[in-house]
């Protein structure tokens, strides 16, 4: 087995050292009933050759957005990484540590932790940010539980133009902790009026720019109402290109920032693993979830890095601590750093113009094709189109002519037959005019 | 073997050990490591929200961005650089084949929101590696959206808690050992639960008295890690998930250290109800400096039910995903959702790549291995260090810090004195059942003579503590990019971003 | 800065500096790094020839192996890590971009001998890169297939052999600077040449005077480089080509120093007959530690016809591969072949790659930034060191080592202290036309910052060299993995393979 | 340009400092009249993703080795890599460094480079091996003028099994360096005498094993009919597999052994980059061209490496070099280097195994297709068959079936009818059953 240093001989040098007669013999606290005597059923050693030929032979069997138009959004989404990115990450030394516990030989990534948490606090408009979360969804359950300690209340209200497995995430800890919330209905036409939720027992509102459905809102005067009722005011963000066009959550007044790092940086891969973007106000810092790397000095009196305030955390404070997150998402937020590094400010402004542009154009042409009716007034680079008929079963007739032509609403909401006909569209710098006319043509087909 | 204060050369830099600024000190405003094209002038769409100040990011060309994160890289230890024996972490061999397959087209461009014509392979993909999964822990079921271990325990606990509720059972408390990780008592806590400690016999294994006192009608389970934190085997599992049976509770096994019984002990066979995988450990999808993991759960056939969306099931027109109780394919009786999306694939596509290669034999001998190179480690260091318990241990094994009394060497001191020999030190103070923890694992792919190297050190090492030298490993590490940082300050005064200089003042209050 | 001449520790390692065995010091019997399966039992068709002894090839499982080349690439400098001013070398940003496209499918699995029906895409990317390379250079041909400069270099004076006997002249003499690359006489000898050595000017550049004095009836041609090994333009070119041609000989350019004037000046304008071109030095595709590179030649009108097979032409059925004299298509006048199979694919993949980032525009301003980060270096250093000629230079700046007079510290010993600073030395005792040569190459992928550092380093060095610290000097470099290695004893008694231990005493003799 | 890390502003401070205008005032030695004052005539510059997108549009005209049953050999083969080979060489210390002439910044090359001269001296059975050749061909040329150099003598036999590139390379160094060259008929019987061709004015005998049409065989006798002439045997091997099967050169008694190591770490490639591998005995070592890495110590007496033997090369002894070789194969060779570590001795004889069973079950297949003769009587994994027509037509129409089925020698000689009908094939131990099926199947239509 290719990947076992140890030789027979190696092992009976050993098991003498050790005064065993075999390895077996080795698992005697096991009890012997339970012990197993033979592998297990399933398939034998396989060289790469064959491992490769298995795993590609799936592979083939999806159809990829490299190979077919995409306008999949829906909180993921398809970006060009540069080469130098995945090179980078794929350095052993970034792929194959730990956790920087021992900073006198991890100050790499701990620099660059550091790197992704004043980016992180910069494109967010926030004063801090952590290290990573799984995920954004994960992120915006921590933000309301994190609300709920900061203002020691304990009702959440949730947008409906919040990603619904945001809301589902929140929703499982919420009754699992054991507090409420107060979740608002799918909100496609962005109508609903937030501000009216807010009492004295309201913790969080939870709200999402670009929303779910597409909107960019302005969430200054809902910031002001929260802070006058002792709120705090979680926007979650699920494209974070979008930060380089729209004013920043920071600057709308947000408390606390939760978001969704994928786009930049990271592949789709299929949902996973992605990075949760988590950001908040310097006072709350020692309410935060997640782990922090800060400046420090070392002996010598050189910088460096260290992870630090760990006593919020689970393996310092145990059932006290503000998480119990400890692997989060470290080589994906590596990944995120190196890609808005080679953005720049200036790359990264483009890159978000480029997006907005391009949706723009694909939604003028979808409708000038006279079938759709653009629902979103405003969006950044994804909008909700009403059809004329079931979106599911459009795209499944899109997908049939290899398109890829966006997310159906009812995939979220299949107990709502009032957003059936809701399809979210998204475009990104990596839609081509070819896709836009492919998309376009084919929609003329099936509606 | 003293090392100058100062560095020494007049850039600050030793030779190939560079010195490395942060980007945002390396900014020339305009600058962009991207070439994109020139957007087309549209009338924005933005509904007054357009962005008006400068965010402050960084500019600067992809030649210096590919240098800066190089230069960064050398300065971390890895498992590509030697023996990283961080007892419970399992840092073993992360395949490059892994790597490689995870990147496939056709597995790393899908979006988790296609239509399911589009993606038969991945779900097929997942439903092979739970396959595996149930496989080799003798499980009827999986959840497989768990982010991480300690997602996992989530997932397992509040599974638990909802089978209770779904009975009308409300329990109260979960019993955890004193042993355990730190994220099974924050987990039980998070689900709404109290957390009861157990301690440990002398024999560094669960008090089995101990445990049974504690059991009563409020209690919803006990969370137990086996092969242990001490790195022992929980022989009397039997008995306890019996008690914990009998008394109307749930087992929950903590899957962390399963890398030492893969393909030899199925943990169903001991009665457990769930236990999350730490793919990221026993199946060893690369650590990448903290994450990402993943943790699959298999659950018993009472907890199956309340396993969370999403799933994948086999029907008529082929492999389908669950997303939702009211599917018609579905339980109904998921607890909730726990993640975005479907769960860790490409951690799936590396674990099972791994698992393909090994097979059942190599799986079996892999585990094997690890507990040889354990219970060598032991036997080789018996003499000069103590064990905190006898053996054999598994897959780790755990010494205390009797052999440095009274040599004004700590566990810390003697670990950064390894740093300076070229090995990664071993987990230390934990577990906190005994005094000064050296926690090592050596994990099934270090040789033999990597092995006897590291030995090799830690005996002069501790011969050296013994003679008193204690200033020597108080100055430990020299030979470091940083020698000891001084973590007080760091938490007294936080500096968790960098400021531009103007501003640094404030933000350092 | 006093390191001890004993690592210090146990293992011989410091820290993140790990020592490394060779891997036949690591070997057990029967370990392998690969799974294969199980070869068919067949009678074998070896006609008697099977392999009867073992061949001695040591056993490393993977992880040993992974290892062992991350830890010896610690050990080495490179591009990706600091400026690295080997002059004539161009050591520039190799953009990962390129490494990918190289390895993408329909590329790089392309078998050589493939039907010309399925490369299209392959014969249009040559095709592609050819377009540029003589839009560039303002030449009407080239050759791809040599597979580096010196490779090219025998193209381009077979060539001309080629083209002289084709008119029955059978000159013996080919001129070439005494500032010369090695590689220009060593191929004027090998094309069966008497080289013929002109001396440089006070001003660095071609004697004129001399030149002219060597001119002939049996002088096949003179080889330049331009700009030249002293980092100049030779600015009477257009005289040399004038008389090499009115003389009846050719003009070979040496195109190694082609980035200073990519974009802004066409070889052909100088009336050059054919100039290789350093794919990895101009368009930087990776030298890997000494190769592979690429040298495609562009040929003049009159060299053309001569060019080796195999080339690609367009037909009617679209691309094609002319691989003989007797093909249709050819011009029957090819002086042979060079190389198996058809150039240096894999280089030309990501030299296209890169024109096509840089664009006109992009190509043009690299060959200016280079020239200014010279010219930069040269005016930040010329008070402290000497510089060989005046400026402005082109792409690199040449020093003597007059600026070391008196102080007992030689330009190796000067190169040698820059190592422990962080830097690659730069190129030194070449050109071979002034005394103790520093010939220095930024490129235009340096930063200011990062020549600022290095500008800092080097005056500082100049001026401990001047306070006579000589020692301080011949004992650099004293911080890098080795200090100054016996290579007198290395070529006394050479060492150039290992064996085993026990015939090891033998094989020293 | 991301390139480009001057900006405007460095541009304008640096002229200063250099008090110069501008940069193209920087070119004032270029004679006016040939400055160009514009970019030139091809396009600007461009992001990732759009030439991403140009090359990758290129790739997807071929019909490369992966997505088709593959049987092409003829000096170039399809092995399956394993995946850390090429993690490694992109390392960029390796990638990104240049010849190792700073020995204290490149013990990981020359480490390296020293290993790889050992394995090839192991392989080949021969004494000592250099740093790497272009590739087998040039490797090829080198060793016949090498001979000459050894033995002063000026002619050279060149076996009619020869590979008619290395042929070809060789004789065009013949011609213009001046040597004289005894070319045997292409050979596929493998019935030339070579030794009768020997005489005192023979500085070697090139002969390749396996030749180039498949067979196998003995050149002890040759040896000994060269050493007692005085000549040499250089011996050619273009699949370096073989050596883990076949009785090495050394053993057989050759002097010099010219290889192509392509197969052995480095991907197709469509026939470059490879790797030239020289091996030959201790004596001789002088006379050698190429680079060569050797044991030292450094200053603290500790073990190095250093490239050395120098004044053989052209950087020191200019028109006297023993080669005009400069930059050579270096990533190749350290790409072959790890596979070749990674195979060991156990995996290394195993692949040839495999490869030899694969070639013997593909040829017991076509045999019994009744529609190909085998020619070859012996062979590794790659043999000649006699088809009832045209190869390159058979070919052709095999391709238009989506299979590479073969080298037709034609395409080496297209001027020898007599030869048109033989066809090339290899297996590989990526060559399945069902590629086998599948050619069989094929050519029992097009045959
Ligand atoms: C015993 C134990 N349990 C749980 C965990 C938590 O797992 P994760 O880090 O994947 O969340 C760990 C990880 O270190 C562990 O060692
Ligand atoms: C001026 C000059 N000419 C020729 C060469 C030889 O080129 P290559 O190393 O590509 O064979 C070099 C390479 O160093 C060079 O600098």
């Amino acid at each position: 087995m290719r990947y076992l240093p140890l030789t027979e001989t190696d092992r009976r040098a050993m098991l003498a050292k050790i005064g065993a007669s075999s390895i077996d013999s080795l698992y005697r606290d096991v009890p012997e009933r339970v012990r197993l005597n033979e592998p297990v059923d399933l398939p034998l050693h396989q060289g790469e050759l064959e491992v490769e030929r298995a795993i590609l032979a799936l592979a083939r069997k999806n159809l990829g957005t490299n190979r077919a138009p995409s306008f999949l959004g829906a909180g993921a989404y398809r970006h060009h990484v540069p080469a130098s990115v995945d090179h980078l990450i794929q350095r052993g030394e970034f792929l194959t540590s730990y956790t920087p516990y021992q900073p006198e030989v991890s100050q790499g990534t701990l620099q660059a932790l550091f790197e992704f948490q004043t980016q992180v606090a910069l494109i967010t408009g926030m004063e801090v940010a952590n290290a990573s979360m799984y995920d954004g969804a994960t992120a915006c359950a921590e933000a309301v539980m994190m609300a709920g300690r900061v203002t020691r209340r304990s009702r959440a209200v949730l947008s409906g133009g919040l990603h619904p497995h945001y809301h589902a995430v929140t929703a499982t800890h919420a009754r699992f902790l054991g507090f409420e919330l107060d979740l608002m209905t799918p909100d496609p036409e962005a109508g609903e009026d937030l501000a009216a939720r807010i009492d004295g027992e309201t913790s969080c509102v939870v709200v999402q720019n670009p929303g779910f459905f597409g909107q960019v809102r302005d969430f200054s005067a809902l910031g002001e109402a929260c802070r006058n009722a002792g709120a705090l005011l979680v926007m979650v963000v699920t494209e974070p290109i979008s930060l380089g066009l729209v004013t920043s959550p920071g600057e709308m007044g947000a408390d606390i920032v939760a978001a969704e790092g994928q786009g930049i940086g990271n592949a789709l891969s299929f949902g996973g693993p992605y990075v949760g973007l988590f950001a908040t106000r310097e006072k709350y810092v020692r309410q935060m979830p997640g782990r922090l790397a800060g400046e420090t000095v070392d002996a010598d009196g050189r910088r460096g890095w260290v992870l630090t305030l760990s006593t919020r955390e689970q393996h310092i404070r145990r059932e006290k601590a503000t998480s119990n997150i400890c692997t989060n998402s470290g080589l994906c937020a590596l990944a995120f750093t190196i890609h808005l590094a080679l953005l720049g400010e200036a790359g990264f402004t483009r890159l978000a113009e480029l997006n907005h542009a391009k949706a723009v154009e694909l939604a003028d042409a979808l409708a000038s094709t006279g079938k759709v009716k653009l629902v979103s007034e405003s969006f950044f680079n994804e909008f909700t189109l009403r059809l004329p008929r079931s979106a599911a079963e459009t795209v499944e007739k899109l997908a049939e002519r290899g398109i890829l032509g966006g997310v159906p609403v009812s995939r979220f909401y299949p107990d709502r037959p009032e957003l059936a006909d809701l399809l979210l569209v998204a475009a990104t710098e990596t839609t081509s005019g070819d896709d836009i006319t492919r998309l376009c043509a084919a929609l003329g087909e099936v509606l | 073997m003293e090392r100058e204060r100062t560095p020494g050369t007049f850039t600050g830099n030793r030779g190939l050990q560079i010195e490395e600024r942060l980007i945002f000190e390396q900014s020339e405003i305009g600058r962009t490591g991207v070439d994109l094209p020139e957007p087309p002038r549209v009338k924005d769409r933005l509904g007054g929200t357009r962005r008006r100040g400068p965010i402050g990011l960084p500019g600067l060309s992809e030649p210096q961005v590919v240098r800066h994160f190089t230069r960064l890289s050398q300065k971390n230890y890895a498992i590509d650089l030697g023996l990283y024996p961080l007892g419970s972490c399992t840092m073993k061999h992360n395949p490059r084949l892994n790597e490689k397959l995870a990147r496939a087209e056709g597995l790393a461009d899908l979006h988790p929101m296609q239509p399911e014509r589009t993606i038969q392979g991945a779900l097929e993909l997942i439903d092979t590696l739970a396959h595996w999964l149930k496989t080799l822990t003798g499980m009827p079921a999986v959840a497989m959206s768990p982010a991480a271990g300690a997602h996992g325990e989530l997932c397992g606990v509040m599974a638990i808690r909802a089978a209770l509720e779904d009975r009308g059972d409300k329990r109260q408390r979960i019993l955890v050992p004193e042993s355990a990780h730190g994220t099974n008592p924050a987990t039980a806590a998070a689900c709404g639960y109290a957390v009861d400690p157990i301690p440990a016999n002398e024999r560094g294994r669960v008090d089995l008295a101990a445990f049974k006192a504690k059991l009563g009608a409020d209690v919803a389970g006990i969370m137990i890690t086996n092969p242990n934190t001490c790195g022992l085997f929980e022989d009397e599992i039997l008995e306890i998930s019996e008690a914990i049976h009998a008394a109307g509770g749930y087992f929950y096994a903590d899957g962390a250290n399963f890398n030492a019984i893969v393909g030899r002990v199925r943990p169903g066979d001991l009665g457990i109800d769930c236990m999350h995988i730490n793919l990221h450990k026993t199946f060893s999808t690369p650590h990448g400096g903290g994450g990402p993991g993943s943790g699959p759960v298999v659950l018993s056939r009472a907890l199956a039910p309340y396993a969370p969306l999403p799933y994948v099931v086999h029907a008529k027109e082929g492999f389908r995903l669950v997303e939702h109780n009211a599917d018609p394919a579905a339980t109904g009786k998921a607890f909730g959702r726990l993640k975005g999306f479907h769960g860790q694939m490409g951690m799936f596509i590396r674990a099972l790549a791994y698992m393909m290669s090994h097979g059942a034999d190599g799986l079996r001998q892999a585990a094997g291995d690890a507990v040889l190179n354990a219970n060598y480690l032991l036997a080789s260091l018996e003499e000069d260090l103590t064990p905190a318990f006898k053996g054999p241990c598994m897959h780790e094994v755990l010494f205390d810090d009797r052999f440095l009394k009274d040599t004004g060497v700590t566990t810390l001191d003697f670990a950064k004195a390894l740093i300076d020999e070229g090995f990664h030190p071993m987990t230390m103070y934990f577990p906190l059942v005994v005094h000064g923890a050296l926690l090592m694992e050596p994990t099934e792919t270090e040789s033999k003579d990597e092995l006897d190297l590291f030995i090799g050190a830690v005996k002069a090492l501790a011969r050296r503590a013994k003679t008193g030298d204690a200033a020597f490993f108080r100055d430990a590490p020299k030979l470091t990019p940083r020698r000891r940082l001084d973590e007080t300050t760091a938490a007294r005064k936080p500096m968790l971003r960098w400021r531009p200089k103007e501003t640094q003042g404030q933000a350092a209050e």
